[in-house]
């Protein structure tokens, strides 16, 4: 074999992973929508309980952005963590079980949506605290830093998170020590009901990167393509010890703030320009661009499936019990 | 008599003292919409935007800034949204809002109000859930104010924001939309450090703080079916602690029974009956018994919540062993 | 039998985590310097700066990214300078390091240990002379530890360090230079949850926390001579606490005061007071006493501070007090 | 009278004001430092007790500052306060009292040096925790603005100041709001025995007031006349509503982070150096240029009787007794 036709080998092998992948991609993306939508109907229902924030609309980041990891890589959540956790690869079905406050969920109903935790996946945790989980992520950059690890670390925050002082603490400390962590900020415009606009007049959050020397963009986060890309330098670099990176994701959740959330704060009338700019559509049309074969309905549908699937199984599971109330407080 | 939703006392009580006094004003968390519980509704209208000021997500920086405003002239009011956050503030508050005056040989007033809703209920997780009411009471400098009806969320209210010194309103998120009696007396300041004798009784004291008063008063109502008379007191503050009133009852009764929603290890309970044995030793019958949450984070899972919560049934037992002798 | 200084058990315990565990690793302002204390001194030559990490004044997000660091395979170690400043960092230790394990059932550790200064002394004033434990005794899923001689913060440090739960490690500031008998068991770590009675009697208990129980100590050789017979118990831990200990003393005794340099009024004497009386309610010949600090802030005038400072001569009283029926 | 010699009378009398304005600055700024030393050597003499931190070297920084406030200005200082509270002119035989721990101390005694407050002159408060200050000087700017008074807030801190969280959270909220703020910080290179660097990766902090759009200089703090100039601006923009400035001073301090500090981190071959850039012999150079008249030995002289003075009364003061143990907790 000549090596140029070796190089034509490697290179068709190399598009069949990348599409291999970006079709995954589409396959997760459907999948967190199909979860979350029915998630709310669920919590609607009275299945679900508690404070649940869905990521609806913003897909197109941290799918994007988990597409390019490691599985060893860890991810630490926030709030609106679902789309996170399946994009590191959560199992559905604990998912489910964990927002119906199941034992067989994956904290056996003791942390629910906020704080659901999948560390097997590189998962670690979500969080209650605004820009609680930004420090966390820093931490395990050290770690793998000190242990002189190829792992890197993620953290995804929104907006609202970057007028914290845990943010800018952490920035600062990340930038210093050159630690392997990217930073996604999922910017949708919004902390609770409140525009970004009212909490700080900083217009592009990566100037707070800026400040410090980081590497950072200000992308279409709507655009998983995009973030794919942008993450995939900035885990490169955080890999081969070149230090962190902050990736500013413009995106809008297409839902309240929280299920329950009347929305009166926001113009439903742009409702409809948002949706145009659904990140899973989007994504579709670029696959077909790119030449990428997939069956938009069947893709849908199989994601929806699998979701009930996991819902079955997830309602089926055991409520915990006395037993559990106060157990696992102490390692 | 009428009767009024929780919150409702409070937005009366903010918007009166708003009204009263200049120096009054409000920062927090999407408060020019209501917050998430609507406590301050419609006050932006009325008030402008630099007296009902709308803050990022920065509570340390808005807890000391609030100190700060209150240094020179102000009374502001904070709404943190929930205690599990203030947390993030214990700094400002502890180390400036309780101490300035003191440190400063009494040259400094710090009448800053922090109103945070706290409690557990709908499934809302560990940090959403947490009553923290035994740090605060820790901490001197600070008045802690527990309401437990909506007459008191007013008079309690009024009295924290026109008090010079720095007083924690903590709000039970479970109290919020139900209603209560309201009576002759309302609209006038409630002192802080006064308890009230809910329920008299003649057998058994119960000391609750908060959404536990309702469920004493309940569990009253149903052992005087049984012939066991039960006296309910609500110390409406924790700080200062009105030791008096809880030492009469207790010295009456001989029996008692500490309930708060807090974890008991460490709980304000501690402090009651510490206070209690102390002051009416001789005149205990029994050991006095606490109620309250076990030593774990609040579960976020409805059943585990439901198994963890402290409540009527809770009270009733501890009611009935201690009566029983059988601690 | 030989001496040894407080804080050179505190280096001690820091070296061998170090050298027998390479996940040990240490954060800390200027710690590679030895801190102000010098707990920490030369072990950056020994370690290297991955492992003994300076950090910027960002106490919240140091200890949080400690915990951090913990769920993925670390074990840190975090000098918070005074435990005034961990008021900073208490969202991070309370909303994370404490709830992980719990909130994430059982998937994440969270092996940290903060060490942190505290106590009452040279008139440094009420932003570095706080004692908080009561706070951390209240959350679940903290450790914490309050070693009261050389020996204990040796091997109570080593237990923490290997403690799989986040252990907080407080070292009052007037124990750091004094030095205490080190005994034949030294060098192995001692658990966390056991008290030890420190010298045994049979008139009355009393339980001390931390440099108290020194004073306690001092205070029983002196009342011995008067014939009164003083047993003091040393908890260790506040979290856990070894209640079975102090409960079995206080039961032998009948009379008990605790004692600790914290603010009394929702102190952990509180906790321990409402535990005794609710276990050993028959054996009590008499109120159980509190010895602390008074209801205000830490004066920084030394004339005000030794007034202020509990010690000695209030354990004294008090136990007379208790003795004579006189409470 | 002509209006020509009108005008020269009237320039006459305002360069005799500025005239008076620069040696009551000269003034302050002996006393202070008479008053630092000998408070040094009152703690090696066991006189004063607790934690001291002297301001030593740096005071061109907060005398150039305080020198163009009004009495009703409000300051919020730092752990390292004496300067600060000097400069806005307070009576150091309070201040000395207080130090020695006197119950005619401004505190009584209970604050000490690191928290003192002396409010009747606009000095608000010191504070033990570093940054603690700024989100308290910050307040005091909202309620100026919102009463619609000309009064204006300043706080000053350090380099160390700027890595925490408070900062960062601080500085946007002055910016959002527009208030009425000046920050001064007093960048003297070192946080306890750490240097800058090896806190941050940020070289000039006034970067920090850029991200905000808020005005931003970067002076020599140990010119005198360079600090009141700068700080002239900012506080005619604050006062007229144009909202926050920055300035970032750079000094050092001639003595140790506290008293009895070793200070084996600093090379102190270099104190020769620092102390040739002496912010007092330096603004006595300034002022002979400037023709202003002044006898250097009568006025550091007369500085040190004052202090001498003060001292002498702040001892004989009386010590606090029990009374007052307890007292002031509430207001
Ligand atoms: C420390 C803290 N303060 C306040 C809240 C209440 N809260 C929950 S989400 C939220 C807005 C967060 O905005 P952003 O970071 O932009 O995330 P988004 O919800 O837009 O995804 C707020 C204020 C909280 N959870 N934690
Ligand atoms: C929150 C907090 N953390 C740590 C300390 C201990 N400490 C006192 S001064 C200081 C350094 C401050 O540096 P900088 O802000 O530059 O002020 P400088 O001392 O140089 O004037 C530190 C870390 C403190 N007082 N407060
Ligand atoms: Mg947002
Ligand atoms: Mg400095």
């Amino acid at each position: 074999m000549s090596s140029a036709s070796a190089k034509n080998k490697a290179a068709a092998a190399q598009e069949t992973a990348d599409a291999d992948a970006l079709r995954a991609m589409l396959d997760t993306m459907w999948t967190a929508r199909a979860f979350e939508e029915r998630a709310s109907e669920l919590y609607a229902e009275g299945e679900i309980k508690g404070l649940l924030h869905l990521g609806i609309g913003q897909e197109g980041v941290s799918i994007g952005a988990c597409s390019v990891l490691d599985p060893g890589d860890v991810v630490y959540g926030t709030h609106r963590p679902h789309v996170h956790a399946i994009a590191k690869g959560a199992d559905i079905t604990k998912l489910m079980a964990e927002l119906a406050g199941r034992s067989t969920g994956y904290c056996g109903g003791k942390g629910g949506s906020m704080h659901v935790a999948a560390p097997e996946v590189g998962f670690i945790t979500a969080t209650g605290i605004v820009a609680g989980n930004i420090p966390l992520g820093l931490g395990a950059a050290d770690e793998f830093k000190r242990r002189g690890s190829k792992k890197i670390a993620v953290v995804f925050h929104g907006d609202g998170a970057s007028q914290t002082g845990s943010f800018h603490e952490s920035i600062n400390i990340a930038s210093l020590w050159k630690l392997p962590l990217v930073m996604i900020c999922e910017n949708n415009g919004w902390a609770e009901f409140t525009p970004l606009s009212s909490h700080t007049n900083v217009e592009r959050l990566a100037v707070h990167a800026e400040t410090y020397g980081i590497p950072t963009v200000t992308i279409d986060g709507n655009d998983a393509f995009a973030v794919r890309e942008a993450v995939a330098v900035a885990v490169e670099r955080a890999r081969s010890g070149g230090g962190p990176t902050f990736i500013e994701c413009l995106t809008q959740r297409l839902r309240g703030h929280y299920e329950g959330d009347p929305g009166k704060y926001r113009e439903l009338s742009q409702l409809e320009e948002w949706k145009k700019k659904d990140p899973i559509q989007r994504f579709m049309v670029a696959l077909a661009e790119r030449g990428v074969e997939f069956d938009a309905d069947k893709v849908e549908q199989a994601a929806r499936d699998r979701v009930e699937v996991a819902i079955k199984e997830a309602l089926a599971g055991p409520l915990p019990t006395e037993a559990d109330v106060a157990s696992q407080v102490y390692a | 008599m009428s009767r009024r939703r929780f919150v409702d006392g409070i937005r009366l009580a903010l918007r009166e003292e708003l009204e009263s006094d200049p120096d009054v004003c409000l920062y927090g968390e999407d408060i020019t919409l209501g917050g998430p519980f609507g406590a301050t509704r419609d006050l932006v209208d009325a008030f402008g935007e630099d007296r009902i000021r709308n803050t990022p997500i920065s509570e340390a920086t808005v807890v000391g800034l609030a100190i700060g405003a209150a240094t020179v002239g102000a009374r502001p009011v904070v709404e943190v949204m929930f205690v599990d956050f203030i947390t993030l503030a214990m700094d400002q508050l502890v180390n400036h809002g309780a101490k300035l005056h003191y440190m400063s040989g009494g040259q400094i007033k710090v009448p800053l109000t922090i109103r945070s809703t706290f409690g557990i209920g709908g499934g809302w997780g560990a940090h959403h859930s947490q009553s923290l009411e035994s740090w605060l009471m820790h901490v001197p400098g600070l008045k802690v104010a527990m309401p437990s009806c909506a007459a008191d969320t007013r008079g309690l209210l009024q009295a924290s924001i026109q008090d010079d010194s720095p007083v924690i309103f903590l709000e039970h998120r479970g109290l919020y939309f139900t209603s209560q009696e309201v009576g002759d007396d309302d609209g006038k300041p409630i002192p802080l450090g006064q308890a009230i004798v809910r329920r008299t009784g003649a057998d058994v004291t119960v000391v609750a703080l908060s959404q536990m008063v309702n469920d004493a008063l309940t569990v009253a109502e149903k052992l005087a079916t049984e012939g066991i008379d039960v006296e309910v007191v609500d110390p409406r503050t924790v700080a200062p602690l009105d030791i008096e009133t809880i030492v009469e009852s207790a010295r009456k009764t001989g029996r008692v029974v500490v309930a708060h929603e807090a974890v008991i290890s460490g709980g304000v309970g501690a402090e009651i009956v510490a206070q209690i044995q102390r002051e009416a030793f001789d005149y205990l019958d029994a050991p006095i018994v606490r109620v309250g949450a076990p030593t774990a984070p609040v579960p976020a899972a409805p059943a585990l919540e439901d198994l963890f919560a402290p409540g009527g049934d809770e009270i009733e037992a501890a009611v009935r062993a201690v009566v029983q002798g059988a601690v």
